[in-house]
């Protein structure tokens, strides 16, 4: 077990490993997502209360979910930077922050466009979609100060902070924001009770969300193994494998 | 042959994707004076910093009293002056509070062993200016008057005689050694030429990092 | 099919503005960011490239010269 | 030159304890502030002048005064204590008294704790006392006033301790403020909307003990978790500079 653990942080196990993988996940991805969003788009059936306007949902949806787990899986990759000062750790939060910026910046503005035809306004300070945009600044202050840092290592754990202490104010942010939301609920706005989603409904939005989540595994290996080789430029793992033409 | 107080095995440190050492091994008997050399650059601060615990980014071994250091961190803290680049000096507080506050945390001190200190340090007549009216030299005097009270028996000291005019180096380089009669450790870094009887070296940027 | 023609299909009861701007922006950032970490992924792999092949012929780097303070002499017209 | 002496290591009965230390810091950090007084005054002048802006850049009418003023002056406290916050370490770490800080044989999450206090003794408390007069001038009945000044009393405490880890995080960097504020304003959310929904439900009448309990839970957390993150963020940036 604790081999297994060691050799999960070795950057040049990674490296092997991803550069395997990549190509499944990207074409499985791809596949599932392109599959979703098709059949989504024009083989689901109209939903009788929003209209045609719902099939946002199917990209919409996807986005939130990775927003939030990429989050969940920063704070555990920064738990094992701070405790055992695992180096792969360190790059994944690095290399996937700037991914979850853009798809919680993805879900708030599919979340916008669909609001418009469905509630007549672009933005209502709903309690979703508030803490979706307080999502987006807990994201943007990682990346600040993961950039402000000069020194890799000092960076890494510095950022491990910051993302522990942001998931510890997740539910806390969370749960102050749904109150406030009833305190202050517009009633023109009341969002209308979800109806149980139909078959043909849900089977491909979780396509699309299993294929977002492919592509994300995908564009983590990537950006994880770019910062590895900016890390690890001087060790002889890495000349050896480019002077050798692998990827 | 005594215990060494302080023992690195192979260490390594990098910084800004620079090596600064690597396979740096040593030990600190007590009695003993080491002075850390190197020319600029070469990682002598970043070294001291390291054996102080304020520097993490480290890897390799320490041992304090043949223990790991890391395991005893108060008892080492607690055994260990460490006087840096920066006195550790408010500037709006008088040398005396200064000396006050710093002392605080570790052991108790009357007022009068204090103003003991701060006069042999030279500063008599200043104990109740404000550390911002004195020179430079004087406020690393300030800080310095720790080492004539001080019981701790590892000194790690960056950089001491910056600032200190000739008469001054000449006592502090007495200090170091009686310290060192005395069964003290200390390590210093310097670049003014310190030449101690029986002194150790350690050397940074040399290529080679020899054990001494 | 949920919709009777490919213009319904583009119109979508008049919620197609929407509908579209949301997928294409949302393809629009995935692509972009995909390709631009790709990129970057080879940028990358070449400057290393690079700089392994410089280091195989040059051979070792020279040792520093040492500091030795004199003035750089600049002609003053 | 190996001597035949051998100096006894410190015992840690001979040592003094947490507490004193802490004491000890919290004092220093007093004196200190009273040394430059204009500094204490300044979070101050810009709580008024924040409040200020409001009657003038939005409406002095009195229905809105009174319908916003816990919000404004909620706010106006939250940026005062933020913009405080950049002084929190930086002048003991430019002078190496946080290093010497570091060094104590103590644990530092008291230490830091002991700072924090200070900062809000220094800050947080001079606002709630500066709070009604500034609620007189916003039109705020006596039971709303009453109310906000309770929930800052309980809620600039937490704005300090969380403030900290912040300050500690970016202690040493470029445009270590803007950054601050980047970081810190996300974690503030909470504090500032129970703060002033617990006002709103006074104005309305109904019971806030409730609100206050969940403000002390919060409190509370702060205290108990703040201070080890704030000790952590503080030894990775000492480690760096």
């Amino acid at each position: 077990m604790w081999q297994f653990f060691h050799k999960l942080g070795s950057p040049k196990w990674f490296y092997g490993i991803a550069t395997r993988f990549m190509p499944w996940l990207l074409a499985s991805g791809l596949l599932l997502l392109v599959a979703g969003i098709v059949w989504g788009l024009a083989f689901a059936p109209k939903d009788y209360l929003q209209g045609n306007s719902y099939r946002i949902i199917f990209i919409h949806v996807p986005a939130a979910f990775l927003a939030q787990s990429i989050y969940i899986m920063m704070a555990f990759s920064a738990v094992v930077t701070l405790v055992w000062r695992m180096k792969l750790a360190d790059v994944f939060v690095k290399a996937v922050a700037p991914v979850g910026l853009v798809f919680t910046f993805l879900s708030l503005f599919t979340g916008a466009v669909w609001g418009k035809p469905t509630w007549g306004t672009w933005w209502v300070w709903d309690a979703r979609l508030t803490s979706m945009l307080i999502l987006l600044f807990l994201y943007g202050g990682v990346i600040a100060l993961d950039r402000a840092i000069n020194d890799e290592k000092s960076a890494a754990r510095a950022v491990a902070v910051l993302v522990l202490v942001g998931v510890v104010n997740i539910p806390i942010i969370k749960y102050s924001v749904d109150w406030w939301n009833t305190l202050h609920q517009p009633a023109t706005f009341k969002l209308t009770e979800k109806p149980s989603m139909a078959v043909e409904m849900w089977v491909p939005l979780v396509l699309a969300i299993l294929g977002l989540y492919l592509l994300f595994g995908w564009l983590a290996c990537l950006r994880m193994k770019t910062e590895i080789l900016i890390r690890e430029q001087r060790t002889r793992w890495v000349r050896d494998l480019v002077l050798a033409g692998g990827k | 042959m005594p215990e060494p107080l302080l023992q690195a095995v192979s260490l390594e440190c990098e910084r800004d994707s620079r090596l600064l050492f690597q396979n740096l091994s040593f030990s600190i008997l007590p009695g003993t004076v080491t002075r850390v050399e190197g020319p600029n650059g070469s990682g002598k601060t970043t070294l001291l910093r390291i054996l102080a615990g304020l520097n993490d980014a480290w890897s390799g071994e320490l041992h304090w009293c043949g223990k790991p250091r890391e395991q005893n961190r108060e008892s080492y803290l607690r055994n260990m002056l460490y006087l840096g680049h920066r006195p550790g000096i408010k500037p709006l507080l008088t040398p005396l509070e200064n000396l006050r506050a710093l002392m605080a945390g570790r052991r108790p001190v009357s007022d009068e062993v204090l103003l003991q200190a701060l006069a042999g340090t030279g500063l008599s007549g200043f104990e109740h200016v404000a550390c911002r009216n004195l020179s430079a030299g004087q406020q690393r005097r300030v800080a310095l008057a720790r080492l004539l009270i001080a019981d701790e028996p590892l000194w790690l000291l960056d950089e001491v005689f910056t600032a200190i005019d000739a008469a001054g180096v000449e006592a502090i380089e007495a200090l170091l050694q009686q310290r060192a009669a005395e069964g003290g450790a200390v390590i210093v870094t310097t670049h003014h030429d310190l030449q101690l009887p029986g002194m150790k070296f350690i050397t940074l940027g040399a290529g080679e990092n020899d054990e001494c | 099919m949920a919709f009777d023609s490919f213009s319904a299909f583009l119109v979508m009861e008049g919620h197609g503005p929407y509908v579209w701007v949301c997928y294409g922006v949302f393809v629009l950032l995935l692509a972009g960011m995909m390709f631009w970490s790709f990129r970057t992924h080879q940028d990358i792999y070449q400057i290393c490239k690079r700089g392994y092949e410089q280091q195989s012929k040059v051979g070792q780097p020279k040792p520093k010269a040492p500091a030795t303070f004199t003035r750089v002499e600049v002609s003053q017209d | 030159m190996n001597a035949d002496v051998q100096l006894s290591l410190k015992a840690e009965d001979a040592a003094i304890g947490p507490v004193r230390a802490m004491i000890a810091v919290f004092a220093r950090d007093v004196r200190v502030a009273f040394r430059q007084r204009q500094d204490l005054l300044n979070p101050l002048l810009f709580f008024t002048m924040v409040v200020t802006l409001f009657p003038l850049g939005v409406s002095p009418e009195v229905a809105f005064l009174k319908q916003s003023g816990a919000g404004i002056l909620w706010v106006a406290a939250l940026l005062s204590v933020l913009l405080s916050l950049d002084h929190l370490f930086r002048h003991d770490f430019d002078d190496g008294t946080l290093e010497q800080l570091m060094l104590q044989p103590q644990p530092l999450f008291l230490l830091v704790l002991a700072k924090t206090m200070a900062h809000w003794m220094l800050t947080g408390l001079p606002l709630v006392l500066l709070t009604p007069v500034l609620g007189l001038m916003l039109h705020l009945d006596g039971n709303s006033v009453a109310t906000l000044c309770l929930t800052l009393l309980i809620g600039t405490p937490v704005l300090s301790l969380v403030g900290a880890i912040g300050a500690a995080l970016t202690l040493g960097l470029r445009s270590a403020g803007v950054l601050l504020s980047l970081l810190i304003i996300p974690l503030y959310i909470p504090v500032l909307i129970f703060g002033t929904g617990t006002v709103a439900a006074a104005a309305e009448g109904s019971p806030v003990a409730g609100y206050l309990a969940l403000m002390g839970a919060f409190l509370f957390l702060a205290l108990t978790l703040a201070p080890f993150a704030a000790a952590a963020a503080l030894r990775i940036s000492l480690s760096n500079s």
